[in-house]
């Protein structure tokens, strides 16, 4: 289901900043080759301005291609997840604000995705979103949504490992782990991912023994959770692209939680912010040391 | 390749009592990388430290690994003597099977045992990564600042002087002196403020390692401990201070006068001026913001009021024609390897409270006006007068407390010197006129220091001063007597006085812009904007940048004794930086490795030292770099380095991990 | 379990406060279970959470952690960071099913020798009660 | 005259496989379909659409130790790895027995890879027709077909009520002497997937159009992960570190991929290919031109998996078409 007047305002758009040489490409969504399903496009000619598309299917996380382009700048078709990653990525000085030009999607949700079939059930992550409006943007397209809906409850299945025994909890991960072939298509999608070498690629120190198997796995899994606290927007990438769904967002997703609990921060909402993990207070115990 | 070599040492029955040292022994030769293991009695002693120099030279060595008691105890005993040998002092590890082994297992020496040979192993794996790491030396500026020209400031400035080092004192005022300068006379002894002080300000002022700049201000400070560079303010005066004398005439003859801020408001002074007749120096400033001069010139046609007079009066008395109208600020670049802070109090604000009149009774003072009043040089000559109706007072009510130990008006602590001052005050009183009867109403009559429960005793037993425990709920007038009500809580009574003069003990506060200092120098403040020490027992004068020390009532309220200390110690500190010819700083410090930093600088936010800044790479990226001098090795940012771009020398991420694996697999 | 299960302890001390303390402890001659083995590192704000998923890879079956009290950081302010960057790392690691009584974080002061030996026991003995963490 | 089995017999033939031989085959998993153990025959699906790993796995494990190595007292003594158990593979897909046909051809080569070899010969591969290809598959146009029985031992081609068997190898009727089979009139239909691609001048054309940078432009959109490559039946590069633990040290492989950035990096640091764009290239390269001139074939089995799990859709298929159009482009340009 594609919005019309929203394609045109974004083709629009980036015709006139292509055209008039305030940028150099617009990082965008077309149509994939199964003709259903949204695939990235980057578009640097203003003739080709008309694969440009937005719908529901536009999953991608864009911003995870700004440190990419960041010669030159820019502009970027964000919904209101991916808008908060930006500010992480402004925060920790990934990307310069001036070199972004930020095309701003008011989004209710977008689907479940996967190539060659069309889905019409909302991603999770969308059914718990109360984040409809970027919080920020150049140019907004879409009209303004009510965002009185009461603050996002933590996701019931995170609870709900939560509540398991730790036998239960070590039979699910380890069963989840053993899958993992370390593809890294967690990493690589993910737009906080951006060091120039992994620690799980380091040889020396070697953090994580080579071996694809469950105890190394779970090592790469538990820091690569622990290396987002904090800087995950929940945009879900991570869980879509897992070649063997594995439900990494419910790792994410217990981060921000404990975040937000034991910080009171919330990732992305602005790129002023102190990181949680690069700031504290004096007089809070979290429930350590004494 | 590392060629590891290993002493067990039995440390007399200390360890080997308790740890099988043979089977210790035979379960090193199999460790990797090893290939001498020895015992010895006491490797600590002369001989033992002897087999390992000849030891490394023989087997030639290039590790070493002491099983031994704890290193905080010999480490630096073994790092020379391994240097001893020829080899870098940082290839040395110790294993801890003393204090962490034998003295805490000796329940079960076969566990024990177990424990030293895997702390050994630890220590192997860990020294096979360790590498040989330098000292840097760096040149300092023998050359010293301190802020502030009270009695700390001075202290610290002339003994820093006197050891023989360059000083430049700067003050914000047009002298020094600050307080204690206005004060009549000091408890317990009594002996008169300005008599002991101004010789001090004299001697600042003709030291020949003193640079004295008031009516200055330090702008901005960059660099670190051994090399600051400062920007000072030098405020204009426009009086050309080479020139001038000191004779006086400009300020005999100005017509302006305006009222002095060093008497609070209790007299006049000129707008060219000295502060008080022993200021030093004793020049004289122009206060721009009432000269008549400047108003005329600042004139213009359509300005309302009519044209003020040109004046120039001090101009023309000039015999040396020191007056300069085009004398503008000046800005004073400098560096320095110290610097002193010392920037002193005000007098909390005594109008927050309205129960006490809110400053509108006139009749109702702070002690330090009451310093003033009694003062032989103070606007009534030291004369005890009301200042409403330049009456004598008869009944003086002192308030204890005004703006200290007070949540409500947020000062919770306690300004140490108000008791003492309040009993000085009624003795001076009775010895200005045996009539005074003086009520002090207090909270706790607080005396701790040599002589000052005695002078307390004196005060209220020869000085007949009435002391009343207790709070003051309202001041009002009543005719010509400001009527006193509170309650007398030792006797659980309310109490009224009608007194004549009303002496609030108005606690301390830190200067006026010191936060705005504090963030220049990057030190840190508490919630009362008191500076903080390093650490508050062992380290009292400096801060946690290093090369930035601390003196007197900026760090929290003290008395003079304690500030004259205090600018001492501070001084020895400065002079024992000083006094090297070079700083030597310690190699176990971060270092950043250029290609795996990606710039987002979590380092520089965590790191409490500020030892991290930016630099551009050759390919234009911007990453953090370490100042050695300024990194104290805490690994801080290490631990905050997602890309692992930041290492620890001595305790590197391999040598940790290696640590860990070595005892796991 | 067997019944003599000897529980693998790996601890990561301050240099300046906590090992000072286990030191103390030994100076005083307090005895404790002898399972944990320490490391020495400068600051608890050098420890890099991944030391400690990477004990329980390695087969821990406890990992403890003590620096300075709150305010008495010999840096200042190391372990006030620490404290967070560890409180969210128990939460991930109790998240994947280690029991969090296998991870303790406690600050122990130079002179709390016997505070420490009193912590290590009763440690001890919590994971000898727990049983190896990698079953079987 | 065509064998064929009911499926009552099937299982029960399945069944007795499993007593002296390890049976691998397709079973749901989280609701996704995989190559596992099976203990018995009610675990196996026998409908399912292809599995997101293909069956390299069981050939050329993601990690396998090669040997071991012990230290005793100064000498040093290597143990091989020996693979006790034979194998039954059944469910096998025609494009993934192609993947193996290609694998023998890097890994049985001289020199010989004994570990790959010795779990081939070890295993019997027991091949099951695809008769509904997803829209992803290609794999006529890379010389095979949903129905090809080149590759395996044994193939079956689901029909009515029972399967039709075909014997192809020696191995296969041997593993089939114990299997119950009957005559049947049916006949294996033909089956096609979807996609048809025009692929005889594809290396011709690769040749032009190394320095084109349609592969920079293809690049923007991939993510460097190494799906494509650890999906693929075909891909087969992988990484050698040591394993050193206090009694022995495990010399271990593992899967690797040209998509990451660390594959070519050199000691000190240098990578030949450092940016994604000359990274994917060279996936693309390898697949479609140098395999080809040292093997007479694609490194491209035409199963799809890279088409539907790459997360950014970067599409084989749309590389082969493009690719000769790069051609004729830079032709007219010359």
């Amino acid at each position: 289901m594609m919005d019309k007047n929203i394609v045109k305002q974004i083709r629009d758009k980036a015709k006139e900043l292509l055209s008039n040489g305030t940028i150099k490409c617009v990082l965008g969504y077309e149509t994939g080759t199964d003709g259903m399903n949204a695939r990235p496009a980057f578009i640097y000619e203003p003739e080709d301005v008309d694969r440009l598309i937005f719908d529901n299917t536009c999953t991608h996380n864009l911003s995870t291609y700004l440190r990419d382009k960041r010669e030159n700048p820019v502009a970027i078709v964000v919904k209101p997840c991916d808008a908060r990653a930006i500010n992480v990525l402004l925060g920790e000085r990934q990307i310069e604000r001036e070199k972004v030009f930020i095309i701003g999607i008011v989004c209710q949700e977008v689907v479940q995705v996967s190539w060659g079939e069309l889905s019409h059930d909302a991603q999770m992550r969308c059914k718990i979103c109360n984040q409809h409006t970027p919080v920020i943007y150049d140019f907004l397209i879409g009209g303004p949504v009510d965002e009185s809906a009461p603050k996002a409850e933590p996701p019931a299945n995170v609870t709900a490992m939560e509540g398991k025994s730790s036998g239960d909890k070590v039979d699910f991960w380890s069963g989840q782990f053993s899958k993992c072939v370390r593809c890294y298509a967690c990493r690589a999608v993910c737009m906080g991912c951006y060091c120039t070498v992994c620690f799980v690629d380091m040889l020396d120190p070697e953090w994580v023994g080579i071996k694809i198997a469950t105890p190394e796995n779970q090592m790469w899994n538990t820091i690569r959770a622990f290396h987002l606290s904090g800087r995950c927007i929940g945009c879900g990438e991570c869980a879509r692209v897992c070649p063997v769904n594995i439900p990494l967002d419910l790792l994410n997703m217990k981060m921000e939680k404990e975040v937000g609990e034991h910080f009171e921060f919330v990732s992305g909402l602005s790129s002023e912010e102190p990181a949680p993990l690069a700031s504290f207070l004096k007089d809070e115990s979290l429930g350590i040391g004494e | 390749m590392s060629r590891i070599g290993v002493f067990v040492c039995h440390c007399g029955r200390n360890i080997a009592g308790t740890v099988d040292i043979s089977t210790v022994v035979e379960a090193a030769k199999k460790l990797p990388n090893v290939v001498y293991v020895e015992d010895n009695k006491y490797t600590c002693s002369e001989v033992g430290q002897d087999v390992i120099k000849k030891t490394i030279e023989e087997n030639q060595l290039n590790r070493v690994v002491i099983g031994a008691c704890s290193p905080r105890m010999h480490e630096n005993t073994f790092r020379k003597a391994v240097a001893s040998a020829g080899l870098n002092p940082y290839l040395l590890e110790i294993a801890n099977i003393r204090e962490h082994c034998s003295w805490v297992h000796s329940d079960d020496k076969e566990k024990a045992t177990a424990k030293a040979i895997d702390l050994v192993k630890m220590a192997v794996a860990k020294v096979a990564r360790h590498q040989e790491l330098f000292p840097k030396q760096v040149g300092l500026t023998k050359r010293a600042l301190v802020i502030g020209g009270g009695i700390s400031g001075i202290q610290a400035a002339l003994d820093i002087a006197d050891a023989g080092h360059e000083v430049f004192l700067v003050e914000r005022e047009p002298t020094i002196g600050g307080r204690m300068a206005q004060l009549d006379k000091t408890f317990p002894t009594l002996d008169c403020s300005a008599c002991i002080l101004t010789p001090k300000m004299v001697d600042v002022a003709q030291h020949p390692n003193i640079t004295l700049l008031t009516y200055a201000q330090v702008l901005k400070v960059s660099g670190f401990k051994g090399n600051f560079e400062v920007e000072i303010l030098q405020k204009t005066r426009l009086v050309d201070h080479d020139k001038c004398t000191g004779c006086g005439s400009c300020w005999q003859k100005c017509p302006q006068k305006v009222a002095s801020e060093f008497d609070f408001g209790l007299g006049n002074r000129k707008t060219i001026y000295i502060p008080f007749p022993q200021a030093i120096p004793n020049k004289p400033v122009i206060d721009t913001s009432n000269c008549r001069y400047i108003k005329y010139q600042g004139w213009e046609k359509d300005s309302k009021g009519k044209k003020p007079p040109e004046c120039r009066i001090c101009e023309k008395v000039c015999p040396t024609d020191a007056v300069d109208w085009g004398q503008k600020d000046e800005i004073i670049n400098e560096k320095f390897g110290a610097i002193v802070v010392a920037t002193g109090f005000k007098t909390f604000d005594h109008t927050t409270y309205g129960e006490y009149g809110g400053g509108r009774y006139p009749d109702v003072i702070t002690g330090l006006q009451l310093e003033r009043l009694m003062s032989a040089s103070g606007p009534t000559e030291g004369e005890v007068i009301r200042p409403s109706d330049g009456t004598h007072p008869k009944t003086v009510v002192f308030i204890s407390c005004v703006g200290s130990r007070d949540d409500h008006i947020g000062r919770s602590y306690c300004s140490k010197v108000c008791c003492m001052y309040m009993a000085k005050h009624t003795i001076m009183l009775k010895e200005h006129d045996p009539d005074i009867q003086s009520y002090v109403f207090y909270i706790d009559n607080r005396t701790g220091g040599k002589g000052y429960e005695e002078f307390s005793r004196r005060a209220q037993e020869e000085a007949g001063a009435l002391y009343l425990r207790g709070r003051i709920s309202k001041i009002y007038r009543d005719g010509p007597k400001m009527m006193v009500c509170g309650d007398d809580a030792l006797m659980g009574r309310p109490v009224q006085i009608a007194a004549d003069l009303v002496v609030l003990a108005t606690g301390m506060d830190p200067s006026d812009g010191v936060v705005e200092l504090a963030q220049t120098l990057n030190i840190s403040y508490d919630t009362n904007r008191f500076l903080i020490e390093a650490h508050p027992k062992l380290r009292p004068v400096e801060t946690q940048t290093s090369g930035i020390f601390l003196a007197g009532v900026a760090v929290g309220p003290r008395d003079i004794p304690d500030c004259v200390a205090h600018g001492s110690a501070a001084a020895v500190k400065v002079v024992g930086l000083l006094s090297q010819d070079t700083l030597t700083t310690d190699p176990m410090t971060s270092i950043v490795d250029p290609a795996k930093c990606v710039g987002c600088f979590m380092c520089e936010d965590v790191c409490p030292f500020s030892a991290i800044y930016r630099e551009t790479t050759r390919d234009g990226r911007p990453v953090a770099i370490i100042n050695e001098t300024l990194c104290t090795g805490c690994g801080l940012c290490v631990a905050s380095c997602r890309p692992g771009a930041i290492d620890l020398h001595g305790y590197t991420n391999q040598q940790l991990l290696a640590e860990v694996v070595s005892l796991c697999r | 379990m067997p019944v003599d299960f000897q529980p693998k302890i790996i601890g990561f001390l301050c240099n300046w406060c906590s090992y000072a303390g286990a030191d103390m402890a030994g100076t005083s001659r307090i005895t404790y279970p002898s399972n944990i083995r320490i490391i020495r590192v400068p600051c608890s704000g050098r420890i890099d959470p991944l030391f400690i998923a990477k004990c329980f890879t390695e087969g821990a079956d406890g990992v403890f952690i003590a620096g300075c009290h709150p305010g008495d950081c010999h840096y200042i302010e190391g372990n006030y960071y620490a404290r967070r960057r560890f409180a969210l790392m128990g939460d991930l690691i109790e998240y994947l099913g280690i029991e969090k009584e296998r991870y303790q974080v406690r600050w122990v002061s130079a002179s709390e020798g016997k505070k420490f030996s009193q912590i290590i026991s009763a440690f001890t003995d919590k994971l000898a009660a727990l049983g190896p963490r990698i079953k079987g | 005259m065509n064998k064929i089995t009911s499926k009552k017999d099937l299982a029960s033939w399945l069944d007795g496989l499993m007593k002296d031989k390890v049976l691998i085959a397709p079973a749901f998993v989280d609701n996704q379909s995989v190559f596992k153990h099976v203990a018995n025959v009610a675990e196996i699906t026998f409908d399912f659409k292809n599995t997101a790993l293909s069956v390299k796995e069981w050939f050329f494990p993601a990690t396998e130790p090669l040997f071991t190595i012990h230290q005793k007292d100064g000498d040093t003594t290597l143990e091989p790895i020996d693979i006790e158990n034979e194998f039954v593979l059944f469910g096998i897909r025609p494009c993934d027995a192609k993947g193996l046909k290609l694998l023998d051809k890097v890994f049985l080569g001289a020199p010989t890879d004994t570990v790959y070899a010795e779990r081939r010969d070890k295993t019997t591969l027991v091949g099951l027709s695809c008769l509904e290809p997803s829209p992803q598959c290609f794999c006529n146009s890379m010389g095979t077909a949903p129905n090809n029985a080149d590759d395996v031992d044994i193939m079956l081609t689901e029909v009515v009520d029972g399967y039709i068997v075909e014997a192809v190898t020696d191995k296969g009727k041997a593993l089939l002497s114990v299997a119950k089979l009957s005559n049947s009139k049916l006949s294996v239909p033909k089956i096609k997937c979807p996609t048809e691609l025009q692929v005889k001048n594809v290396p011709e054309a690769m040749k032009s159009c190394f320095e084109d940078d349609y592969w920079a432009r293809i690049a923007d959109r991939c993510i460097h992960c190494n799906i494509c490559a650890y999906v693929c039946p075909v891909c087969h590069c992988f990484d050698i570190r040591d394993y050193p633990t206090s009694e022995k040290t495990e010399r271990i492989r593992c899967w690797d991929s040209c998509q990451s950035p660390g594959f070519t990096c050199a000691a000190g640091g240098h990578t030949p290919r450092p940016t994604k764009a000359s990274r994917l290239r060279q996936r693309f390269y390898h697949k479609l031109l140098y395999f080809p001139e040292r093997f007479e074939d694609f490194q491209c089995t035409g199963c799809g998996r890279c088409v539907a799990l790459c997360p950014v859709n970067i599409d084989i298929r749309e590389i082969i078409t493009d690719v000769p159009k790069l051609g004729e482009k830079s032709a007219t340009k010359a």
